[in-house]
């Protein structure tokens, strides 16, 4: 059965770090045509951190995923820290104990992380948030489990992708910009968009790892 | 972008830097760099003030720590909530065993963090009841009260909650007249300029000149229209048209007024539209009790100003009256 | 030009109108509509502390007008010195008797309407003396102290003035204390954006993006040299290098600190600057007593800050320290 | 002898409001280049509430100088208020009492308003301000004297205009601009501009009345 080894993933975290610093200017530029356009710097800032954190340190997928989650729940701060402080604090909790990380263990760390965002952040699909990136991308990899985990990471990857440019044409119902109304309706969301880079780097990863 | 700053993301970092040692006879940091507290909190027996928010809005927030108004606040990044861990520290250091009033301003951030902050609290036994601003008319209708955002009337929420708490009033007590504060202020913003976050180094939205933006939020959030700029008594008149059928304010009604510049508003504009106005409200048979002008609340370089205005009782009169002192806003008694 | 008037002839009309509705705790207009004086002024007995200059200064002039400062105030166009008859009603209205101490910046159009005011005086037998301060330390080499321009340290003049005229100080003493302030203040101002007079309508000099202007005046004059854009701490540093030597400031020296935004630079950066300045003190061994930042004098909306000392002895550090209640300053004592 | 009646010199005052009038921004865009941008603004506030108080009203020169003195004096202030005030008061004392304007007269309006303007201001030809202009104009004035009233005020006219271009190549000595050093050369001098414009206007009025 296709897995990979708990103590070999912090490199799965080192990638989603390096793609967020990246996209640092591309995500604020987002943010800034309906919200505040402090998206990729929030985010930037926070990766950035937990990359002094973990640099240099012998650490398993769990511990990285931890350190990230603390960083971002109590130096960020923002929407983002406590939304993405959470979905990676789930995905250190479900992955905690794991040695192998096989597709049901990866499973169940999108679900919860899915299950507890939500009910912080109240949102579902269609209120142009991030959730739109991650519900349809959780059932996509549910859908292709049989097919296998890097196939299942794949349709995860491709799907929230899709579910990323879902939220062009949608009118924001939650956040800063659902006080737009119809204006919101045209552009990317933010944060479903840094959730698909999210997303696509840690499928990459796997990819190459299982 | 013509702005002083070293590292721009860490502008926040310098500023508390300089901001503590400026104004030590009045508040101390703490050892969660991002809490600022009353050098007296806590204080024995009274409820704690607790507030937080975005950096950016000088004095907001931390400059209305201080003697009869907040003990401690949650600093966050230029325009984004401050964290959990933050709010949760501030809790603790305002906190003499009465309890915490928090009384903070409705935007998704700052719900979620205050949520989780008010989890942490809860495993440390600290009683943390909340009061959100909803203040803002434009940022949705009237029957969508949860959806509107809070701007500068919260300074009245605190200085209402802060005064109460100074009177050795209960939690329950502070929180209802805070709320009652809030629930009867009502404010509306209006843009002529946008703002740059230094880190961002360009405008994250446009004002096209020669058109203002009524109803714009704090942060840029776009109002409710676009329109030709008006001369001052022509925007007097628009926040005035759009705040008052709200509340409603009536003939009759003592109110406390502030016109807050939004950055880069020169002062002598604010007061002109003050000018229009008060007189817009005598005309209307309502009574200005007290007034504020100046750069209350703002949102780093924007230009604008923000209108709000709070409808007294005789309970509300008595604590907007009572002395205050903090950075952003002193009062003596006499 | 994104800003709030109506006929921009008559902006400081408006703004006076205003002004005076919101401060009625305060001060009070006078017959002469460009006079605004101290509610109780004069004050039976004490010497009058009066003040004038053109408008686009808010706080300065008139919010400066309060208890334990300043009496009365002669409000000039924006930007351009009040009448010579403005001065005159000035004096009357804060005379009781004492003496006048003039205490204003120097400005050619200010020194020539004190002068035809005091004529006005003489002929009405009220004694006026006069402080023309001078702490730009940028205006002119420091032989030349009768070119220099007084910017933000006039501040520290009516405070100290006005302090010693409350404690009950002769008009002698009065003048030789105020005059002792500015000689012991410095100041220096960096401009990062050009302001516009409403009723001109297009800045009246221009601050090419991404560099400053070092030694600028209050009125956008040109300063000692146009350099890049530097960080908050090269600012910081260049305005230090500026003004230390210059009176000089040593090591034991006890001083207070004011940086003032230019008007539109946002507060937060004002801290990050001041934040490096009481750094490079305190590594000369120079002490702050006190320090102000925020918007204490401006230039309608322009960019950049001052920086003003004032070096201390044990009778300016007493009238520095003592309650003060202006609409620009409010300052408790306990 | 070339004359013209006190009685009829109202006109001379409502030429000058109207060339004040005319040149506002053009004088406030000299005054920007090196001062503050307000001079025209200061001038024509000053000249059209001047404006206000002798329309419709039977005046003679006299008063109207002093109408417009007393404006200047008391309610514009600025540099222009005492320099142009005292300018027109002493016009107004000179020409007191005198039915008839003649050159003697206007030449002893003109040197006591320069004498008096010096007082005042301590400003000399070469500080570059309307001194350079006010300085040579009475010089063009008294030389040409002889040659009869309205040849005195065209040479003036034109003494003024060659004075007020002559600033151009001086560097600032005097108020705002003083500080400038180098930096105000160039570039014309405002007042010295203003007084051009209203010593012309007042020869052209004159001309066509004596
Ligand atoms: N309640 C919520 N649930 C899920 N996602 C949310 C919620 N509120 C905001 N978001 C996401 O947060 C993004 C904005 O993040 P960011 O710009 O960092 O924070 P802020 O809005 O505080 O400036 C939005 O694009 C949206 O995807
Ligand atoms: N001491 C003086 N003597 C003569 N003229 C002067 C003096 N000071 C200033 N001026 C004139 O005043 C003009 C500026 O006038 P204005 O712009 O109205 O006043 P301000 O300098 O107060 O803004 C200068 O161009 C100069 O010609
Ligand atoms: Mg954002
Ligand atoms: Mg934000
Ligand atoms: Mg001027
Ligand atoms: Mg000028």
């Amino acid at each position: 059965m296709e897995s990979f080894k708990n103590q070999d993933g912090k490199r799965i975290v080192e990638n989603l770090i390096k793609v967020i610093q990246e996209n640092r200017d591309y995500l604020s530029k987002i943010d800034g045509e309906i919200g505040d356009g402090d998206h990729g710097i929030n985010m930037n800032k926070g990766f950035s951190i937990c990359q002094e954190r973990i640099e240099g340190k012998d650490m398993n997928l769990t511990e990285a995923f931890k350190t990230l989650a603390m960083v971002l729940m109590t130096e960020i701060g923002g929407s983002m820290g406590p939304l993405y402080g959470t979905m990676f604090i789930e995905m250190a909790k479900q992955s905690k104990g794991k040695e192998e990380i096989d597709k049901e263990v990866f499973r169940q760390m999108l679900a919860s992380a899915i299950k507890e965002i939500q009910e912080i952040g109240n949102a579902k699909v269609g209120d142009k948030t991030l959730m739109d990136t991650l519900i349809p991308a959780l059932e996509a990899y549910e859908a292709a489990m049989d097919e296998g985990f890097a196939t299942a990471l794949e349709k995860m990857s491709a799907a929230a992708e899709r579910g990323k440019d879902s939220t062009i044409d949608l009118v924001a119902k939650i956040g800063r910009a659902s006080r737009l109304g119809e204006r919101s309706r045209g552009v990317l969301d933010a944060g479903a968009t840094s959730c698909w880079l999210m997303l696509k780097s840690m499928a990459d990863s796997m990819v190459q790892m299982v | 972008m013509q702005r002083m700053v070293n590292n721009p993301d860490y502008a926040v970092e310098d500023m508390l830097k300089g901001f503590v040692k400026v104004h030590s006879d009045i508040l101390v940091g703490t050892e969660n760099p991002r809490v600022l507290k009353y050098k007296d909190a806590p204080v024995k027996g009274k409820v704690g003030i607790v507030t937080g928010g975005g950096s950016g809005h000088k004095p907001a927030f931390a400059g209305y720590i201080g003697r009869n108004m907040v003990d401690a606040v949650a600093v966050g990044e230029i325009f984004s909530s401050p964290t959990a861990k933050a709010f949760f520290d501030a809790f603790k250091e305002a906190d003499s065993g009465a309890g915490i009033a928090c009384l903070y301003g409705n935007y998704a951030g700052d719900n979620m963090n205050v949520k989780m902050a008010m989890k942490m609290a809860e495993m440390e036994d600290i009683t943390v009841k909340t009061v959100v601003a909803n203040d803002d008319v434009a940022s949705a209708p009237k029957d969508q009260p949860e959806k509107r955002r809070g701007v500068a009337g919260e300074i009245f929420m605190w200085k209402v909650g802060g005064a109460k708490a100074a009177l050795g009033g209960t939690l329950d007590e502070v929180i209802a007249v805070a709320q009652k504060a809030i629930d009867n202020t009502k404010s509306v913003g209006v843009g002529l300029a946008p703002c740059t976050i230094p880190s961002v180094g360009s405008p994250n939205f446009q004002i096209e000149p020669g058109t203002m933006e009524v109803g714009i939020g704090h942060h840029g959030e776009p109002g409710v229209k676009v329109m030709p700029l008006g001369t001052a008594d022509e925007i007097a008149e628009i926040m005035t048209d759009i705040i008052l059928p709200d509340q409603p304010f009536m003939s009759g009604d003592e109110v406390v007024v502030l016109v807050s510049g939004l950055g880069a508003t020169p002062v002598m504009e604010q007061y002109i539209v003050y000018n229009r106005v008060e007189e817009i409200l005598a005309e209307k048979g309502i009574k200005v009790h007290r007034s504020y002008v100046g750069n209350y609340f703002t949102s780093l370089e924007m230009m604008g100003v923000t209108l709000s205005i709070l409808k007294l009782d005789e309970e509300l009169k008595e604590l907007v009256d009572m002395e205050v002192d903090t950075m952003g806003l002193k009062q003596f008694k006499y």
